[in-house]
């Protein structure tokens, strides 16, 4: 159990740097979103993962007996987590397509040159 | 009777493995889309079918054979539709079939 | 009556809130302005009454659905919310009322219903930030003001401001993802959301090192969104691009606003818990406070485009606010969060005024200015108030913060004199790059037609005007905001147990 | 009216003259010039109506609201503010009707802001002379330096610009790097800016600080035109005359060594300032400057430039007297500023009225302008002689102060000083003065002229007897400023 | 058991994750972030989070996939660059990796039943459940009341994605006024896909309707309802072609639905204080106040659907009638 809740926060980092790396150094806006999601997602594991308990259940009262339950609140802040990070997501598609629609590309340094001139 | 349902179940239960890690197996060895898509077909019938038929004799009379029922009239309703709309959307995206295309040509797909 | 002062806490953030949806719905599109306005109008109001009580009777707090503080969300109106308030919602009315026929001629009239209920939402996003006391609200809260901002910067005219606000975007939302980071740690070892309840157990803490990280993560998150050097890059191209009436608004509060959660967390949550937190703090946000207000004031000084040089300068007077804050005494403090109030004063006249130039010149550029001064005097004659202040002249708002700056790093004797050199120097880089502004509109010979004098919309100079007298009257009676920032700086840090 | 009312009154004629001039610009010149002449007149009356009261030894003085905690936006009147705001207020009806004269020959654009600005400037002049503690008369002190940087810029050419920066860069960057530390200093020592007859210091600071800040206040006050901060009044030059006669001549320039004394007598106190070995460089700079300043007057070719010099050393005179830190010469100090006030808007509106008349600026086209300008260079004359100290003059009167004074402490240095530099100012000023009167014309100017436009000679007139009349008729200077020393040693 | 399978998966979604970013193919990387996505929601489902675990497959794997090939489809499938900077980049990732591991380090136990988080405030949750409103689902009733406000918020989140894409990409209003083509017919012309649709969009909607009013019992609400919903008649229009979608629910109708959830929300929560409760407040809805707190969360949930149901279609329509 221990070395699973170890992996948890490994891959939590390893996600975390994978995305964050995807978001500084891809040039193109849309890899950029895509980082930036995977980025998000790697918190929500962090979350999720502190608030499981051993041998606990979903904190849904069954019909009968009581259950050891993990936590809820992690859960809860999650929810709205990942609702958050899909709202900026869609913002920025938006974004991303009215940038290709007055300049023609998706790629950072492209747009940069254009604007130079 | 107990342990011939759970044998039986753990049957299909590997069965259903075995034909899904074989469309897998397909799936990167063979050439071309179609042909591909046909071995992955093997995932979402066979190894579907066997896999829920399994979980459903673990599971036995209640709410949850029911769920997975209806999961399996899903699958079979949408996995060969979805198979059709990719292959049409292929051909209307001009790949040929692997068997119209001289031999030469073939690594351009 | 009694029944709802008791809910003012809820109505500051709800009233906008609501009426966002409804504004998407208004026909005529025309009413979308006047209901925007009135709710700001209404929440200024409401900060005001909330001003009050709290300088009558202390922290407001107010129980979101009735639930008893660290399990349900508690809303916490203390002096420095106050403060924040007053400028957040001072700032959208004065920039509506003044900025309607600036934006109508910058927005379609068929776009204007959503990016007013985007502007509500910035409103609501941003108050709430400051109102609530609950970690992970303002992550949410953020995360509206944001987006909003996203869209109302989105709505320049010229289309830089597009990957100008991708930009914005990327940044911001990594800046909230640390911040999210940052609340999970903490979360982790202490079980809570609730900042109060936060500080108290996180002092139960026996090993600190994921406190410690998630201080971290916290700070520089924050830093990112309010825009402290080196993490500033969004912002110039942001402020630049945006509709003018919009940098008028946003310049004068949203960084503003993540720096009061940065001042939250760093002085309510982590210091005197953290094992010589106040030392790191110092340490680690002098050096960037310092370089951030020295190039923020050098770029501004070589900057052609009047939103940019602003903007720079805008860069440098966070600096002066982290320099106040990084000090670490009351004296310090306070000069800090005065100047939050009082820089938002100059710089939202000066974007105003820069508003009603835009309607006039042929660009923003320096050279698009020239002779202004003549075809527009009244404008031209808040901005140099407005100018002033932003240098420091005495009689202006911005004098009295620089004072206490000043007299603050005094109080640490020769150590402080580099630090008062520092402002100095900065000051005269701000005459500088103000006169540059001055000169070319006073004296320039407009390139154009001669200068008729141009009837920009009254509203707007009138606006312009008051909030530029504004500066002179908290210049000469300043009690208002030195009482408040006093009170909220001695909150930060004697609150401790 | 209550001695309070009349200080804040003397403060609101001003602006609220600018705002009608303002008004009746747009109506008519002569309602315009009407109204300016109507305000100072006013003002003349406001201040001078304080003098009795000052005289019986009272001080005056009001507090109008608490800028921050312990420093208040404070006026109180005393002899030093008493006679410079006087010597202003009165100057502005001279300089007003002389300005009339002067724009009107000129037909100079944007006269309206001309005189608002004036106004203004007037007031924030007031603002430092009734100044009651340091923050009050910084705040002015700017006011001051902003309200003139539209007069001095006046013309708006490439090259007036310019010198307007330099003019600009200089004061603001002096008063906000030096002056404005100097002042927090003295408040957080201090825990007060209030002028304290006797000094406030006294035990708060000792050794080199004293000096180090008696520096960053010298040096930080760039109105008093103390070498190095002395280069912004050159520049100034390229405002039109009444401007460079009323304010660079008299209000500006004094409001800066006014500044100075004021500091030395009521910050630091004499005595507390004498005992300090630190403190004796001003001295040597003062006196360096007079006479550096005196000798690059010498070789200027331009007449108003030449006067601009001539005004930095005289400026330095009052600093110096006041660096000797005794009795007679803080005396000295005081007469001198109104001396030197009289003397040099008498040259300055000479010279103004010559470039009005004859369209002359440099001094070696002035050969035989006397037969032709009398009574403009008979003006000149006076205040040429009143500069070098010739009696009957009042450049003599306030010479034989500071030199008595200097004789008080022995003060060899500033003894040498005086007399060097009174040579040096006969021989920049006797030529021109020999050019105008007793050589001929080479050739006969583009069009005949006689003298300027009545207004400007009746100005200068005035102010060349004026220059005349301080010499028998200064007593009552003398017994206001005696009360400035009653209380120091 | 757990174990190998909760590391085989997370292995699984590291190789996904680091799949993602050496592509260069921006459709593949699309597909790859759904696998993600429904990777993680497994995961999610072990570790107890059944509602999160939904939602993640719901929204991760359904909608944010159909925005980013929507948006895909409108700029381009091909990333050109090659990353720039990667040295900077790095030291970046790995300062916050260094702190990370840092914390990693002192942080109770996996799983630990006495770690601060399961000690503090949860237990409370747990307990007094059942007393204040007595629904089976914990996470719905902190989500939907102990913390109703947040959930305001992130509904009022949803709603500004939505009216900044409007106003970014100024609204489907174009859709009308265009004159149809092949490309928006949809795939009419595809007997198979059609008929099967028809047959599965009911069933589809009665699942996002079940999730939705089953939220207090089982795993569900509002958001993933939302989600399903929206899934559903974003499959119709992909079927029937965007024109006949839109005359189901037409743009007017769409702008009332993402108007109308919020006010909903907030109506109840202004309900709170009118009936003498604080704000969202539920308990005063009712004359008994479990009641009313279920009321309240009943209607909160369908606000929350609502909106998220109007949002959605609302982006996807702009982006589909951006195509033309």
């Amino acid at each position: 159990m221990e070395l699973l809740g170890l992996y948890h926060y490994w891959v939590f980092a390893i996600l975390l740097m994978i995305g964050f790396y995807a978001v500084i150094a891809k040039r193109n806006l849309v890899k950029k979103l895509i980082g930036l999601s995977l980025f998000q997602a790697a918190v929500f594991l962090l979350y999720i993962t502190m608030g499981k308990v051993d041998d606990g259940t979903a904190p849904i009262f069954p019909e009968a007996g009581a259950v050891i339950f993990s936590n809820p609140l992690p859960q809860v802040l999650i929810l709205t987590a990942i609702v958050v990070g899909i709202s900026t997501t869609a913002l920025g598609l938006g974004i991303v397509v009215r940038i290709k629609e007055e300049y023609g590309s998706i790629e950072e340094h492209e747009i940069q040159e254009i604007d130079k001139r | 009777m107990e342990a011939l349902i759970d044998t039986l179940s753990w049957v299909l239960l590997t069965l259903g493995g075995l034909s899904v890690l074989i469309g897998g197996i397909g799936a990167l060895r063979m050439p071309d889309l179609y042909t591909r898509m046909h071995a992955a077909s093997v995932t979402d019938s066979m190894g579907a079918i066997l896999v829920l038929a399994g979980i459903m004799l673990q599971a036995g009379w209640s709410l949850a054979t029911i769920k997975l029922i209806a999961i399996l009239l899903f699958l079979l309703l949408t996995s060969p539709t979805s198979s059709y709309a990719l292959a049409s959307a292929a051909l209307l995206a001009g790949k040929r079939p692997l068997a119209e295309i001289p031999q030469d040509q073939e690594e351009s797909k | 009556m009694n029944g709802l002062a008791q809910h003012l806490p809820a109505l500051q953030v709800v009233v906008p809130m609501l009426v966002a949806p409804l504004v998407i719905l208004l026909r005529p599109r025309g009413l979308a302005w006047a209901a925007c306005t009135a709710a700001s109008v209404l929440a200024f109001a409401i900060a005001i009454q909330l001003m009050l009580s709290v300088q009558n009777g202390g922290p407001v707090t107010y129980l979101m659905g009735s639930w008893p503080a660290p399990y349900g969300i508690e809303l916490r109106v203390d002096s420095l919310s106050v403060l924040l308030l007053l400028v957040v919602t001072g700032a959208s009315v004065t920039a509506l009322v003044g900025g309607r026929d600036s934006l109508d001629t910058q927005i379609e009239t068929d776009r204007q219903p959503y990016f007013y209920a985007a502007w509500l939402l910035a409103l609501a996003g941003l108050s709430g930030i400051v109102i609530t006391a609950d970690a992970f609200n303002i992550f949410v809260f953020m995360e509206i003001s944001s987006l909003a901002s996203y869209v109302l910067i989105a709505g320049g005219p010229d289309r830089r401001a597009l990957p100008s606000v991708f930009k914005y975007l990327i940044m911001g939302t990594i800046g909230a993802t640390f911040y999210l980071i940052g609340v999970g740690l903490i979360y982790m070892m202490t079980g809570t959301l609730n900042l109060a309840d936060m500080e108290f157990r996180i002092h139960e803490v026996a090993d600190q090192r994921p406190i410690l990280a998630a201080a971290g993560f916290i700070t520089v998150g924050l830093a990112l969104k309010a825009a402290i050097f080196p993490l500033h890059v969004w912002l110039p191209n942001a402020y630049t691009y945006a509709p003018h009436v919009v940098t008028a608004f946003l310049a004068a509060c949203s960084t503003k606003v993540s720096l009061y959660v940065l001042l939250r967390f760093d002085f309510f949550v982590f210091q005197g818990n953290l094992a010589g937190h106040a030392f790191q703090f110092a340490v680690y946000l002098m050096p960037l406070a310092i370089l951030g207000i020295l190039v923020g004031s050098a770029v501004a000084m070589f900057e052609q485009n009047i939103k940019r040089l602003l903007a720079f300068s805008s860069v440098a007077q966070i600096g002066y606010m982290m320099l106040g804050a990084s000090l670490v005494t009351v004296a310090g403090l306070s000069a800090g969060i005065m100047h939050i109030f009082n820089h938002a004063l100059a710089k939202g006249a000066l974007f105003l005024a820069v508003a009603s130039f835009a309607t006039v010149a042929a660009g923003l550029r320096l050279d698009d200015l020239k002779g202004i001064a003549r075809r527009m005097p009244w404008t031209f004659g808040a901005f140099v108030i407005a100018g002033l202040s932003l240098i420091g002249i005495p009689g202006t708002a911005g004098f009295v913060s620089k004072w206490y700056l000043i007299s603050a790093a005094m109080e640490f004797g020769a150590a402080g004199l580099p630090l008062v050199a520092v402002i100095l120097v900065s000051s005269l880089m701000a005459v500088v790059y103000v006169w540059r502004i001055l000169e070319a509109a006073w004296f320039g010979e407009e390139a154009g037609e001669p200068g008729a004098p141009v009837t920009v919309s009254p509203v707007l100079v009138a606006v312009t005007w008051v909030v530029a007298i504004a500066n002179l009257y908290f210049g000469l009676v300043p009690e208002l905001p030195v009482s408040l920032s006093t009170a909220a700086a001695t909150e930060l840090l004697d609150h401790l147990p | 009216m209550s001695a309070q009312s009349t200080i804040l009154f003397a403060l609101l004629v001003p602006l609220v003259g600018a705002a009608g001039i303002a008004v009746a610009g747009r109506v008519s010149a002569n309602l315009r010039e009407t109204v300016t002449l109507l305000t100072a007149g006013g003002l003349a009356v406001t201040v001078w109506s304080l003098l009795p009261a000052v005289m019986a030894g009272e001080r005056p003085g009001v507090t109008v609201t608490e800028l921050l905690p312990g420093v208040e936006l404070a006026f109180r009147v005393e002899p030093l503010g008493m006679l410079f705001a006087a010597l202003a207020s009165g100057l502005w009806i001279v300089n007003s009707l002389y300005s009339i004269g002067y724009m009107r020959g000129n037909n100079e654009k944007h006269q309206t802001r001309f005189y608002v600005m004036f106004a203004v400037s007037l007031a924030a002049t007031m603002g430092v002379a009734f100044a009651g503690n340091l923050i009050t008369l910084f705040l002015f002190y700017e006011m001051l330096t902003l309200s003139t940087y539209p007069l001095v810029s006046h013309k708006g050419d490439a090259n007036t610009v310019r010198s307007a920066r330099v003019y600009l860069g200089i004061l603001l960057t002096t008063s906000i790097g030096l002056l404005l530390p100097a002042i927090i200093w003295t408040y957080t020592v201090a825990g007060g800016g209030d002028f304290v007859p006797g000094g406030i210091l006294a035990g708060h600071v000792e050794g080199p600080a004293i000096g180090l800040l008696l520096g960053l206040f010298v040096f930080g006050v760039g109105k008093a035109a103390v070498m190095p901060v002395h280069r912004w009044l050159p520049a100034a030059m390229v405002a039109p005359t009444p401007v460079s006669a009323l304010l660079h001549a008299v209000a500006v320039v004094k409001a800066g060594v006014f500044t100075i004394t004021k500091v030395i007598v009521y910050i630091f106190g004499v005595d507390f300032l004498f005992a300090a070995p630190s403190s004796g460089w001003l001295l040597y700079a003062a006196a360096f400057t007079i006479i550096a300043a005196s000798v690059v007057a010498l070789r200027q070719q331009n007449l108003k430039r030449l006067l601009a010099y001539s005004t930095i050393a005289q400026l330095s005179y009052v600093v110096m007297a006041a660096a000797i830190l005794k009795p007679l010469a803080e005396i000295g100090a005081a007469i001198h500023m109104v001396a030197h006030a009289f003397g040099k808007i008498t040259l300055f509106f000479a010279a103004g009225a010559i470039y009005v008349a004859a369209k002359k600026t440099e001094i070696g086209q002035l050969k035989g302008i006397g037969r032709r300008m009398p009574i403009t260079m008979t003006a000149f004359t006076i205040g040429a002689l009143s500069m070098i100290g010739v009696p009957p003059t009042g450049g003599f009167v306030s010479k034989w102060y500071i030199l008595a004074g200097a004789f008080q402490d022995d003060n060899y240095v500033a003894l040498a000083t005086i007399i060097l530099s009174t040579v040096l100012n006969a021989a920049y000023f006797l030529p021109i003065i020999y050019m105008a009167w007793f050589m001929r014309e080479e050739e006969a100017p583009a069009r005949p002229h006689g003298e300027a436009p009545w207004p400007a000679v009746l100005a200068l007139a005035i102010t060349a007897l004026l220059t005349i009349a301080f010499f028998f008729f200064h007593g009552a200077t003398l017994e206001l400023e005696r009360q400035v020393v009653e209380n120091l040693s | 058991m757990i174990v190998i399978f909760g590391i085989f998966l997370l292995t699984l979604l590291v190789i996904t994750a680091i799949a993602i970013v050496r592509t260069d193919n921006l459709f593949v990387a699309v597909m790859l972030m759904g696998i993600a996505s429904l990777l993680i929601a497994a995961n999610f489902f072990l570790l107890d989070a059944a509602d999160v675990a939904l939602t993640e497959a719901a929204v991760g794997a359904g909608i944010s996939t159909v925005l980013f090939l929507g948006a895909l489809a409108l700029t381009s499938e091909r990333e050109r660059a090659k990353s720039s900077n990667r040295l900077l980049s790095f030291a970046v990732v790995a300062a916050a990796a260094l702190i990370i591991i840092y914390a990693t380090f002192d942080k109770p136990r996996f799983g630990d039943p006495e770690a601060p988080v399961q000690t503090h405030v949860a237990p409370w949750y747990l307990e007094k459940t059942p007393e204040y409103i007595d629904i089976p689902n914990v996470v719905t009733a902190v989500l939907g009341s102990f913390r109703g406000y947040d959930t305001l918020g992130e509904v009022f989140v949803v709603f500004t994605a939505g009216i900044g894409v409007l106003f970014l990409l100024g609204g489907g209003a174009a859709a009308g006024s265009l004159p149809q083509e092949k490309i928006n017919e949809g795939l009419r012309h595809h007997l198979i896909p059609r008929v099967v649709g028809r047959v599965l969009i009911p069933f589809i909607l009665l699942f996002g309707l079940y999730v939705q009013f089953h939220g207090e019992y089982g795993p569900g609400g509002g958001f993933q309802a939302g989600a399903i919903i929206a899934a559903s008649v974003i499959l119709f229009a992909l079927l029937e072609g965007e024109q006949r979608a839109l005359s189901v629910l037409p743009e007017r109708a769409l702008l009332g639905l993402i108007a109308f959830g919020p006010l909903l929300y907030g109506g109840v929560g202004i309900a709170g204080i009118v009936l003498g409760g604080n704000f969202l407040d539920y308990s005063v809805l009712s004359s008994d106040p479990v009641k009313g707190q279920q009321l309240g969360i009943l209607l909160i949930e369908a606000g929350v659907g609502i909106s998220v149901t109007g949002v959605l279609l609302a982006i996807f329509h702009a982006f589909a009638a951006r195509g033309r």
